[in-house]
């Protein structure tokens, strides 16, 4: 896409981080079932990442996917009434937070399984190239997912092939409650190296910093060059998923917590914009979410007689339960 | 004795057999802090060498639980999530399973991997709300699903022991259950139990789902006389014990959280319509063929079998024949 | 028309669908030179972009083929051993069958799966030999496994065709058969075939076995009038007209290459008990639970079904009742 | 083990190669049924690296994996036998030439699928030294399984686990008919370098120095260190299985293959003896093997009946498939 634009940088953050806590409160508030993976503390990459690209260009996400699929564009409304699981929402109910997705802004879907995303999002891109279309493709995960054999066999497969994805690890510390340093031989950006692609890291936290390291690497894939490796170090500041709200996982030590948010990419892109402005922005998005919570919440619940509704593309239909 | 949950009858077994038998190791992730509430307090007590927080590479940690059991170790490998067994499949059915036979007796692969909390989760979604034991009873894996905390610690202890791999589904719709507990012992791999006796018909539940066949039966007590049966394990079964209930019953229904097709409760009729004439054909309350658990709470409750189903298919069983 | 060989009817149906529909692309393993014999000369036709030889990397591949479907390909994945399908699993069953319905209907995924030599090779041994198409059945993923030269054409055809995943399994015992095909057309997902008419049982038979079963009623016919159902697609399954058949001959017997335990045998077992009255006990005739095949080609034959044991499951069921 | 010596490197050498050339004439003869993948030109690995291991030691090998079996100390007439699928075999006829398996000597089999058994071998090697035992481990594979996502795993476990495994990659420079250039992005050390594991290449046709390397990296991990990788460069003589000797795959430039076959193992090692010496060698092999051949054919083949024995190590009996 287009240069910095640190106001539409902002905003992005800024949305992701009000979306993921009312996300929150709603959880709290047995609105939404399940939980969620809250991408407090991530949001500067999401954003960073997807100002770099163009509307066709298409993404993955990951369990932790609420930011990538906001950022690529979807509606923050139904995606909250997805989260809610009514009828009205980018899945129509169906996903939920670890699936939503909006084909329409080229958001191929968050993804449940750590580290399968990658090479879904590599055939895809692979493809859409073959019919002319001239986009690249980002695919989220973490820093956990480098350890994932199907991951590491993509990397090779769209280096091999020399398919234009980018792929950006979100290395917040920890996967889940196991620290980076207790999972991962070597380092992230050797694993790009061993399948001579190249890697660089980046502070995530800085949503132009990763706007910018983006946006040379999809300079370099739409002029004919290979896949990528970005590794975006932040930091997750909450929960890895809000049942830990109610059950204490003891595995980050308070200072760390407390040194992690201290850099809040909220803050980091909020300070270059005038105050007024960054005001603006906020009473904007918080309007923007007001709406979203309503258009959630009035969204009707899907009626259990459609459960098995897009099972089969095909038409298909399946054999129910019953006796 | 005090009320033991499942969950920590899941702990007491780990723990007791990991106390009686160096050989048992513990292996998966989280498992460190326990984040499935499972492991709790194993790390402090056995180390870390038995307890072994590992990488997210499912295959390789299934597999290096077959090479330590190649080599003497009894490990017992967590999974996080149902599905993680599809990602494993071939290291469990191509491998762990396979390495008696093809080396003509040459070793054992006394492997126990756990899934706490199978089936559905509610607002877990598609990926994360599977209950596949029917695929492990067709590659010929042993499979249980424990329905009581009891059954959890006594199936869990004899999983441990047992030579061959053994795949233990805690579904998530048992996880909570408490029961007072007098007595913790093994439980025989292979080996049902009538969980109430009745003379009409034999309804037989898997897992969690047993206890909503006592509940439809307590609530049919009126009308009939329903037989629960509870197979424990669903490979190897327990056809003798189940060919006796139908045997007096005369009639079945199956109730199974698991796919329609080529599930556990297709194989169950077809081997009692195999050995025993029954008075009216059989039935099952089953997921849906194909089913994939939309997110929706109320989509996945329609596609669980649920005790309204259970109760028209034993009623209609009851009318036929 | 000439007589044209059952690998050579998939090469055909892969060059014409490639012909027809430009979405249509293969990958696999050496399949540039045809290593398995079946993507004969498409390299040359269709080019690189098109017939796409891959790294040993089958769960990418696999991913891949799904991400392109997402994107609007057909993509045809061949696998070289039928156990590869477990080593994908995960992606099969957890991604490109769950697309549809996790994203609220946002897409398809039109992937086809073909395992040329499926089931026994004759000393290929315990990991090259499995027959899993129960596995498929069960998560429900289309599963095909044509009997016929024709059938694999037609077949195949619809399967590429299909905007779901469909797993075609191509029997290695089926593989080197040949016949006069007079008119090459797709075959319809989801509709079995009466192979040979009778009155007094019917056999179900599944790929090529299929052409056991009508051997056997061949030698039999002397004494009773076997019908032979061939279902070619064992999810989504055939019932009706597989109940038509039973309604009429009012027995039945299954004879099915994969392991007995939640097999298809059980499933079609099973579903006829639920729905017609039987005038005998059905029988099946399967693998046994859990088999491996072993590697000396004499036990590998005896894992097996065999037409003794057929012939005595049909002469049993006929004096039944 | 020991230092080097000559003789016994030379004599396994050439046990191999006679050893596959017998087996594919008894391929011929209908004697093994279903082929082997010979190990003709990569003889001089095995050997180098079995020399330098101890009985107690661990392997795995692959299906191209007589020469492992052999080298690291399997009774050839059992071998052979298991190869005829009779009951005197290893397997007692139950493997046959992809899973022949003698953990007496410590091979823990050869393994039909591709990068299958690295992560096996890793946790065998783990637990024997929880146990106390002063062991080391070797995973034998082919280039065509570094693309495998489950043997990149591996490597990570070993890694970080420091498990003394040392990971042999027989590179032959194909997968089947797929080159090595058109299937591995980045490079084979790379993989290693990927997950912190050193890494070497070595000349795979002079078994010598494959077992210098070898002694090198055991010596290593025996004093405590982690996991290595060697990766051998090597040339298949033969057909990447017997089913090519009928059906013509066009694939190696005639010049290649000859280029290839020019650097012999069986050569390189023969010139480091007398003559005589290695004419007494070559006899005595030619002894051994006639026995083989003879202990082979005279075995009894199974009973049908004995079809599942060992299935379930339990004592559990399947149901058998009869109607
Ligand atoms: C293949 C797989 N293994 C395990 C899980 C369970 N799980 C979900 S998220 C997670 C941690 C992922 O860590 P990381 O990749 O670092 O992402 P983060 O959660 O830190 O964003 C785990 C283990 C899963 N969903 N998929
Ligand atoms: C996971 C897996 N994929 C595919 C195959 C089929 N296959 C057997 S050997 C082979 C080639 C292996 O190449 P490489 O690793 O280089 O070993 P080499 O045969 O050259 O010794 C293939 C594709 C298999 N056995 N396992
Ligand atoms: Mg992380
Ligand atoms: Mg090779």
């Amino acid at each position: 896409m287009t240069g910095s634009d640190p106001l539409r940088l902002y905003r992005t953050v800024r949305l992701i981080r009000r979306f993921e806590e009312r996300a929150i409160e709603l959880v709290r508030a047995g609105q939404i079932v399940g939980g969620i993976h809250p991408y407090l503390g991530q949001e500067g990459i999401a954003a960073g990442v997807c100002a770099a690209l163009d509307r066709e260009d298409l993404v993955t996400g990951t369990h932790r996917g609420h930011g990538h699929v906001l950022a690529k564009g979807a509606d923050p409304a139904r995606m909250l009434a997805e989260l809610c699981g009514r009828v009205t929402g980018l899945n129509r109910g169906r996903g939920g937070s670890m699936h939503a997705a909006d084909f329409g802004v080229g958001v191929l879907g968050a993804n449940a399984i750590v580290g399968a995303a990658g090479a879904i999002l590599t055939g895809a891109v692979w493809e859409r190239r073959r019919r002319g279309a001239d986009i690249v493709g980002v695919t989220f995960f973490g820093d956990g997912a480098v350890n994932e054999g199907m991951l590491l066999e993509a990397f090779n497969l769209a280096a091999l092939w020399r398919v234009p994805v980018l792929f950006v690890c979100e290395n917040n510390g920890y996967a889940t409650t196991m620290p980076v340093e207790g999972a991962v031989a070597g380092t992230i950006a050797g694993r790009a190296a061993a399948f001579g692609m190249p890697a660089v890291a980046v502070d995530g936290q800085d949503p132009e910093a990763v706007r910018e390291v983006t946006a040379a690497a999809v300079a370099r894939m739409r002029a004919g060059g290979g896949p990528e490796l970005v590794e975006a170090r932040t930091y997750r500041f909450d929960a890895h998923h809000t049942f830990e709200h109610q059950v204490r996982l003891d595995y980050r030590p308070p200072e760390e917590v407390a040194e992690g948010r201290s850099r809040d990419p909220v803050d980091i892109a909020g300070a270059r914009l005038d105050p007024a402005v960054r005001a603006e922005v906020d009473a904007a998005v918080e309007a923007e979410l007001d709406a979203a919570v309503e258009y959630a919440l009035a969204g009707p619940h899907p009626d259990p007689a459609t459960a098995l509704d897009h099972l089969y593309a095909s038409g298909l239909t399946a054999r129910t339960g019953g006796g | 004795m005090p009320r033991l949950s499942y969950r920590r009858a899941l702990t007491r077994a780990l723990a007791d057999e990991m106390a009686r038998d160096e050989s048992v190791v513990v292996l998966g992730e989280d498992i460190r802090v326990a984040a499935a509430n499972v492991t709790t307090g194993l790390l402090k007590k056995f180390g870390p060498e038995r307890v072994r927080d590992t990488p997210l590479s499912e295959q390789a940690f299934t597999s290096f639980a077959t090479g330590a059991a190649l080599a003497g170790a009894r490990p017992v490998v967590e999974f996080q999530i149902p599905s993680l067994l599809f990602l494993v499949f071939e290291q469990i059915v191509n491998h762990a399973h396979k390495f008696p036979l093809m080396t003509g007796g040459q070793c054992a692969v006394p492997v126990t991997y756990v899934v706490p909390g199978s089936g559905s989760r509610t607002g877990w979604a598609g990926q994360h709300s599977d209950h596949p034991y029917a695929l492990f009873a067709h590659v010929g894996v042993t499979t249980v699903v424990p329905a009581t905390p009891a059954d959890a610690y006594g199936l869990l202890v004899s999983a441990i022991r047992c030579d061959d791999p053994v795949v233990v589904f805690a579904p998530a719709g048992a996880l909570d259950l408490r029961a007072d507990v007098t007595d913790l012992t093994p439980v025989p791999l292979g080996r049902g139990i009538v969980r109430r006796p009745g003379a009409d018909v034999t309804v037989v539940a898997v897992g969690h789902l047993v206890h909503d066949a006592l509940a439809v039966a307590e609530e049919l007590a009126g009308q009939a006389s329903v037989e629960v049966f509870d197979p424990r394990t669903l490979y190897p079964f327990d056809w003798d014990g189940l060919f006796e209930s139908v045997s007096r019953t005369g009639r079945l229904v199956v109730v199974d959280d698991g796919n329609r097709s080529c599930g556990i409760a297709g194989e169950i009729i077809a081997t009692v319509v195999e050995r025993v004439r029954l008075a009216a054909p059989p039935r099952r309350v089953t997921r849906p063929d194909g089913a994939v658990l939309p997110f929706a709470p109320a989509l996945d409750r329609a596609v669980q079998p649920g005790r309204d189903q259970l109760t028209a298919a034993i009623q209609l069983t009851l009318k036929d024949g």
